[in-house]
């Protein structure tokens, strides 16, 4: 009883969110509101007992997005003065009323046909959950989410890797820079916060670690950890602490491509050995996976870390 | 030996094809050389389609390339009966216009682009002659409107441009309308080759009777495009902004008998004579026809543009072709095949002579004729045998021609034809006389002081020898008309070919 | 049903009584320092609370461990946000000093 | 109350999150409630899945569905920063928030490419 | 052998994404090259039987991912493989020119291989999660790309466009969760023998081909276009409108073939044809009415992409027996003839365009007058590219509007005649619009930039690649036999030999 009580409200919230983040008349407020749909949308992870997408969402969910659009927030708000002139675009006052009415119409006829068609939805005990326990074994982890990551469906966390890449070289052609080298160094912040960070710094290295260790066997791995390991950098970075512009622009490169390098080097080996593409081989299994995911914490970490950092103000746009 | 024999009709694409296509990475100025390539391509068609020719009605050989592309796709290149009178045509003429346009454009710009696309079109020609099928004849008609358009437009000037739209806008409206027909026809019929006698007969079978009259239709319709039949001749007038020798071979030979033969290839090698004429779908055809052979010399009474006055002259002459193909006796056909070539050596004299007169003296207008003849004898007194040709006065070759089609319409027992008949040639004297009278029994006058001879011809002389040429032509092909190799001797094998005579 | 378990529903109960408490004074309070007061006081005692009260349910000592680093984490962060919030009102403050 | 209820409820919730995320998408101006409307619909869309593997799953939950969530997230992730970076740029070009605008071309060089 | 179609792009982005500026173009094109050669040798090579099958891992279908090739495949690995290398010769010098110095090291070529590897991946791909991930790569690649032009249109159409893609991945991701739901598996073949004709499937259905549609910009789904394709630097609109689309339009074949045929209805098909219809009239006439040469061309895409959809409601009419078999092929044959030749005379058309801004400066209409004959190869590529489109022979356009003629005439749908012919003229309006212009006198003297001759080759190519494809036809048509391997053929598309 109380879980179907408890399962209601979290419903009932998340909708109730989503709807304000739609509705409410002020962006900021919306953005807050869109962090909290965030946190709540985690308890509900944990209650369907999805507990790794529970800490990747609070960490993306919440955090990260949250961060980003923060601060697109601020910069959008800031009136922009230097715009580069090239035509008076101006924005129209309001949309053409038969969009909206088009829009509504839309939404209204998808909600009712989805609805409809959730409640047909057959309650069959299907799906490849008894096929994965079966084949766990031979996986190299013990993790059955892992092993659908890294080793049966590892294909798509390879290409999964290759999009993130190209998101980051997406925002850095945006910005007109070839890489996170050419950004201005980040500015000074008050002593408490650096020293907060200075603190907290290690701490999050030995949170990440211990997720990527924990994916071997129980919720975690490599999205988390590196989700937590970029939330790091950018906090480094905001709190004006320096050490992150030390890094050499190959380095950031190099770990850019880690991951996905990582997949084709391994893909490539077993496809030389075997003939098969991204195989394990028995016994070294459970390395293959740790390294792999090692190295895709890594890039994971500097890529959403480069999503945000490649956003900040550049050297060439600083005033001389 | 077989095989080189086989290769016969493409070498007759490719003599021009490939000169064509050299000819536009040629530097402008290189303009000798450019002349050179042009009439060797131009001799070698000439030389092949003889041997082809001789090959074809003497020692019967068969010239025959089919490659299939794809379903339903045969691509049949094919001497037959009929491919003859247009190919020969085409090639004399091409070699002839050649001259005459390395004369008249001289020194003029883009000539390299001009004789490119001029070889593609004498190339598109010669392919619509030798399509041994309905597939093979519709790529080529396709491509003779699209090498075209850049010769219509080649003056560049704001009319010209204009013009250019106007004859795109007719000739793709009726490629589409063909399209549609040609490929309803293959969807019925499956793919077929051109058999003298008609393949629907067989498979009237494939589709109702009412389906195949609307498919007719539609292939007139196209055809009828580049025909000019009215009311879709509004391009041919229009389209004469282009230099002369475009005007000449063009709009006196290659599209517009392209359109004539065409028609003639769906009556009596898809359709048959005797299937078409159960549709009964010839009548309302020769009807057509008619109509537009009257329409087209009243306008041209009432033109002042020399040019232009042809042009009509010319709407008017094809359909002659259009009504011996509909009418049903096999004299008729003859008539109008023989007139595909009579028509087409007279009607590029006039247009040779209305090019010299307006290249050398920069007249363009009927009224600016007045004393021209006595400037420019040679090419007026051409001028005159053609247009006497055209009006159908014995000896000369329009006159054969008309007599057979008169023939034909007795025969046929529609008398109406022969008033037609000699109405139009009553009109065509009445356009054509003014401007001879003009010419010779007019003086100067005094406010125009002569322009004195280029040295001792009138003009230069790569503009005379064609018109010479083409006139002598058609003189002595009425002359002879009863030898076997004349025109007409030709035009009765052939029609023999077609088993509709014996 | 421990002694056990009986102060550690007390602790949690304490814990939430406190967060109301903060939350309260969050809606409540006219200004902006004293919310902030409010709010992490709430916090911190709050959370300390049920995280006693949670140490007490599981007896277990890597628990324990875990529960303990959470609540110092979270002082971490909670003061220190207080404190760049509250240095951001000042900094408003000086920029446009009060008219009256 | 059984399994299969739960799992209509999140499913319900899912897709009507979806719904509502759409109607963001559609009907807001402003860039980065587009964009907000874009993640809320990936987020319903998640929520099908892992209620289907809750439904699926024994002892837990189905992880096929829960790593291409996974896999989803950092997908949408990566759009939406991607998508805020050109938002923020089209806002520091032309001053624009939103896409539907009008342009009145300034008279010099306005027949650029 | 064909994992390599994927590694190899993949690995020459890496490689020129660590490679200093200067070297990045000469790696990209080795990596084309490599590319390209090894999607030929998979296609001609007769190899084992498992040529055209892969486990990945070694874990079998429905629990791993299972990469597989059929005629449609190879068609259009093929396809992609010639225009794309074409592309990348003509990118290289493109964005070494002065006139594009600026964006010519933002990472042209990782972008460009990452989607080329997407591209390969998806045609290959048997499993539905695996081809969303490809989609948002497909897409995330594609709008990265035409950000590489800094203008303000740009970055707005840009916007649009990712936008639009997230939607349509998005709605397709929805329907695949659907699918598990209902079926618990992903794999194409898994799928295709279970679905039964239940509310969730149809709902599945309708929200997979309605993103898949999004992503094709099929009328009236099409308003992000345009823009996008117009505002793109030139190599990037021809990838655009040569390659990203028709991955789209694929995906749309499998799921309407493979995953659904036993529930895709003649009033369905119908439909997807009536929108095509529309586009094809109201994308020429948009075209006609434009004064930039680049969004004349992307607007003429919006109704190149209409005839492809005549394809569905050709194939699923209800004839019966030979009769039906044969112009069930033909309507195949048309439809992918189409496919292939747009992809190769847009393409070329783009290319071509892109030599004249790159001459002139500027892509307004008018100023084509300007070039007075100084580009004859990059105009006689704009010619043949447009008999291409107009479908006038000799050229693959033509045998596709052929062939779809002859489907529809022997289908008995006459309604879409009037459609296909008045396209044509449409299409003859705006091509012709550019040649007038050509052949128009010039306005004022200018001074033309020189064009590498690599521009101007390339480009040509391209348009006599969409030339030869009506000789390939047959080719083509063998291909298409080969059948789909990943399920047992569907009634509507189960042919033999004629």
């Amino acid at each position: 009883m109380t879980d179907t009580l408890f399962d209601m409200t979290l419903c009932a919230a998340l909708i109730l969110a989503a709807w304000r983040v739609l509705h409410s008349s002020d962006h900021f407020q919306a953005v807050v509101l869109f962090i909290t749909f965030g946190l709540i949308l985690a308890l509900a992870w944990v209650r369907l007992e999805a507990p790794d997408i529970a800490i990747a969402e609070a960490a993306v969910g919440a955090s990260l997005a949250g961060v980003m659009l923060l601060d697109a927030l601020r910069v959008m708000r800031s009136v922009g003065k230097e715009h580069e002139q090239e035509k008076r675009w101006t924005s129209v006052a309001k949309l053409p009323s038969f969009h909206l009415f088009f829009s509504f119409a839309t939404v209204l006829i998808l909600s009712v046909v989805l609805i409809s068609a959730v409640t047909e939805l057959s309650d069959a005990q299907g799906g490849l959950t008894d096929l994965v326990h079966a084949e766990l074994e031979g996986s190299g982890t013990k993790h059955p989410v892992t092993a659908v990551l890294l080793n049966f469906r590892g294909y798509d966390t390879w290409i999964e890797l290759g999009v993130l890449l190209l998101a980051v070289l997406g925002v850095l052609s945006i910005r007109e820079c070839s890489n996170l080298h050419s950004l201005a160094p980040p500015v000074a912040t008050t002593i408490v916060l650096e020293n907060l960070v200075r603190g907290i710094m290690p701490l999050v290295l030995l949170v990440s670690g211990y997720l990527l260790w924990r994916g071997g066997f129980a919720p975690g791995g490599a999205f988390q950890a590196g989700v937590v390991l970029g939330a790091g950098c950018i906090l480094l970075w905001m709190a004006g602490h320096r050490s992150l512009t030390m890094l050499h622009d190959a380095t950031w490169r190099i770990l850019l491509i880690l991951g996905f390098l990582a997949f084709l080097a391994l893909g490539s080996y077993s496809l030389l050995s075997t003939g098969v593409f991204l195989a394990y081989d028995r016994q070294y299994a459970s390395i293959q996976i740790f390294l792999l995911e090692s190295a895709a914490t890594l890039s994971i970490g500097t890529t959403l870390a480069g999503l945000m950092l490649a956003l900040q103000p550049l050297k060439k746009d600083l005033p001389r | 030996m077989m095989s080189w024999e086989h290769m016969l009709p493409l070498v007759t694409l490719a003599s021009s094809l490939v000169t064509g296509i050299v000819i536009f990475f040629l530097p402008e100025r290189n303009s000798a050389l450019r002349s050179t390539l042009n009439m060797l391509g131009a001799s070698i068609k000439v030389i092949v389609v003889a041997v082809m020719i001789r090959g074809f009605l003497v020692d019967d050989a068969a010239y025959e390339l089919r490659f299939t592309l794809a379903l339903g796709f045969d691509f049949l290149l094919r001497i037959d009966s009929l491919s003859l009178a247009f190919l020969f045509l085409s090639a004399t003429l091409w070699f002839l216009t050649t001259i005459y346009a390395i004369g008249y454009l001289e020194g003029s710009p883009n000539r390299s682009r001009f004789f490119g696309f001029f070889s593609l079109c004498v190339t598109a020609s010669t392919g619509i002659a030798l399509a041994g099928n309905l597939i093979t004849f519709f790529i080529f008609y396709e491509f003779l409107t699209l090498v075209t358009y850049p010769l219509v437009v080649h003056r560049g000037t704001k009319k010209a441009i204009r013009a250019g739209r106007v004859y795109l806008w007719y000739n793709i409206s009726g490629g589409a309308v063909l399209f549609t027909a040609v490929v309803s026809l293959s969807a019925l019929a499956g793919s077929f080759d051109f058999t003298a006698g008609g393949v629907l007969a067989e498979m009237a079978a494939s589709g109702s009777r009412s389906i195949h009259q609307l498919i007719f239709f539609l292939l007139i319709a196209g055809l009828g495009v580049k025909t000019a039949l009215v009311p879709l001749h509004g391009w041919l007038p229009v389209a004469m902004v282009a230099p002369a020798p475009v005007s000449a071979l063009l709009h006196a030979v290659a599209v517009v008998k392209a359109g004539a033969f065409g028609i003639v290839r769906v009556i009596y090698y898809v359709y048959g004579k005797e299937y078409s004429a159960s549709l009964d779908v010839l009548f309302p055809l020769a009807l057509a026809a008619a109509v537009t052979i009257l329409y087209g010399s009243l306008q041209a009474l009432n033109q002042n543009d020399l040019k232009k006055r042809l042009a009509y002259s010319t709407v008017s002459q094809i359909s002659y072709i259009v009504l011996g193909a509909a009418l049903a006796s096999p004299l008729a056909i003859v008539g109008g095949l023989v007139h595909l070539i009579h028509q087409g050596f007279m009607k590029i004299t006039l247009f040779f002579c209305a090019g010299n007169v307006a290249e050398t003296l920069e007249l363009h207008k009927v009224s600016e004729l007045d004393g021209v003849g006595r400037r420019m004898p040679l090419t007026m007194g051409t001028f005159a045998l053609a247009a006497f040709g055209m009006a159908g006065i014995p000896p000369i070759a329009g006159f054969i021609s008309k007599w057979y089609l008169a023939l034909g319409g007795l025969e046929d027992g529609q008398l109406w034809v022969i008033g037609v008949l000699v109405a139009s040639t009553l009109l065509n004297a009445a356009y054509f006389l003014p401007i001879i009278y003009r010419a010779w029994f007019r003086e100067l006058p005094v406010d125009r002081r002569p322009v004195p001879l280029r040295g001792k011809l009138e003009t230069r002389w790569t503009l005379l020898l064609p018109t010479t040429v083409t006139a002598l032509f058609s003189l002595g092909a009425g002359l002879w008309a009863g030898w076997q190799w004349s025109p007409l001797g030709v035009c009765q094998q052939i029609v023999r070919g077609m088993g509709l005579m014996p | 049903m421990t002694i056990w378990n009986i102060f550690s529903i007390l602790f949690c109960l304490a814990g939430g009584a406190f967060f109301l408490a903060g939350v309260v004074g969050m809606l409540r309070f006219p200004d902006a320092m004293s919310r902030l007061h409010a709010l992490t006081k709430a916090d911190n005692l709050g959370l300390g609370f049920i995280v006693v009260g949670l140490c007490l349910r599981s007896l277990v000592v890597p628990v324990i461990i875990k529960l303990l680093l959470i609540w110092l984490t979270v002082l971490l962060a909670s003061s220190t946000a207080c404190f760049l919030v509250g240095n951001y009102i000042l900094q408003e403050a000086e920029e446009k000093p009060q008219e009256n | 109350m059984t399994e299969l209820d739960s799992f209509l409820l999140y499913a319900l919730t899912a897709v009507i999150l979806f719904a509502l995320g759409l109607s963001s998408l559609l009907s807001r101006r402003h860039l980065l409630r587009k964009i907000m409307g874009l993640n809320i619909m990936s987020a319903g869309a998640f929520l099908l899945f892992i209620s289907v593997a809750h439904r699926n799953g024994k002892v837990f939950a189905d992880p096929v569905p829960q790593a291409m969530v996974i896999t989803g997230i950092v997908v949408s992730i990566s759009a939406t920063g991607f998508a805020l970076a050109l938002a923020r740029r089209i806002r520091k070009k032309t001053g624009l928030t939103s896409l539907d605008y009008r342009e009145e071309p300034s008279p010099e060089n306005h027949n650029r490419p | 052998m064909m994992v390599l179609i994927v590694i190899i792009p993949f690995s020459g982005a890496l490689i020129c994404l660590l490679m200093p500026k200067r070297m990045r173009g000469y790696a990209g094109l080795a990596a084309a090259a490599a590319t390209c050669l090894t999607v030929f040798l998979l296609a001609f090579i007769p190899g084992g039987e498992d040529t055209f099958h892969h486990a990945l891992g070694g874990w079998g279908r429905p629990l791993g991912i299972e990469l597989q090739a059929d005629g449609l495949s190879i068609i259009f690995l093929l396809l992609t493989s010639v225009t794309a290398f074409l592309i990348s010769i003509y990118a290289g010098p493109y964005f070494d020119s002065p006139r594009e110095q600026k964006t010519a090291d933002y990472h042209f070529w990782t972008l460009w291989l990452l989607l080329w590897g997407g591209l390969n991946a998806l045609y290959v791909s048997s499993d539905i999660f695996n081809m969303y991930v490809l989609l948002e790569l497909i897409s995330l690649a594609a709008v990265a790309l035409t950000t590489l032009k800094e203008e303000a249109e740009a970055l707005i159409a840009a916007l649009r466009y990712l936008m639009a893609a997230m939607l349509g991945s998005l709605v397709f991701l929805l329907g695949v969760a659907f699918l598990y739901a209902e079926y618990g598996v992903l794999d194409l073949g898994g799928l295709g023998v279970q679905v039964q004709t239940t509310l969730p499937t149809i709902t599945a259905f309708g929200l997979m081909v309605f993103g898949m549609l999004i992503k094709t910009a099929l009328f009236p789904l099409h308003f992000w276009l345009p823009a996008a394709h117009g505002n793109a630097p030139a190599p990037v609109s021809a990838i655009l409108s040569a390659l990203v689309i028709k991955s789209s339009y694929f995906m749309l074949l499998r799921i309407w073939f493979e995953i659904f045929p036993s529930i895709t209805t003649y009033a369905a098909a119908q439909l997807l044809g009536a929108m095509g219809a529309f586009a094809i009239l109201w994308g020429s006439f948009q075209a006609v009415r434009q004064e930039r040469l680049k969004l004349l061309v992307a607007h003429s895409t919006v109704s190149q992409i209409g005839y492809l959809f005549l394809l569905f409601p050709l194939t699923i009419a209800q004839i019966t027996g030979e009769q039906g078999a044969s112009w069930n092929m033909q309507a195949w044959t048309g439809g992918i003839c189409q496919t292939v030749s747009h992809a190769a005379a847009k393409a070329a058309l783009f290319l071509a365009v892109g030599n004249i801004i790159h001459a002139l400066g500027t892509d307004r209409l008018i100023s084509l007058r300007d070039i007075k004959g100084r580009l004859p190869l990059s105009v006689f590529t704009i010619g043949i590219a447009g008999v291409n489109l107009m479908g006038l022979p000799p050229s693959g356009g033509f045998v596709a509007k052929w062939m779809l003629l002859n489907a529809v005439i022997s289908s008995g749908q006459w309604w879409w005649i009037p459609i296909i012919v008045l396209g044509s003229l449409l299409t003859a309006g705006y091509v012709f619009l550019m040649l007038g212009h050509v052949f128009a006198p010039s306005r004022k003297a200018v001074v033309l930039q020189s064009v590498p001759p690599a521009l101007e080759i390339s480009a040509f190519a391209l348009a006599l690649c969409a030339i030869f494809i009506g000789f390939t036809t047959s080719g083509i048509i063998d291909l298409l036999q080969m059948g789909f391997h990943t399920m047992p053929m569907p009634e509507a598309i189960t042919w033999r030999l004629p």
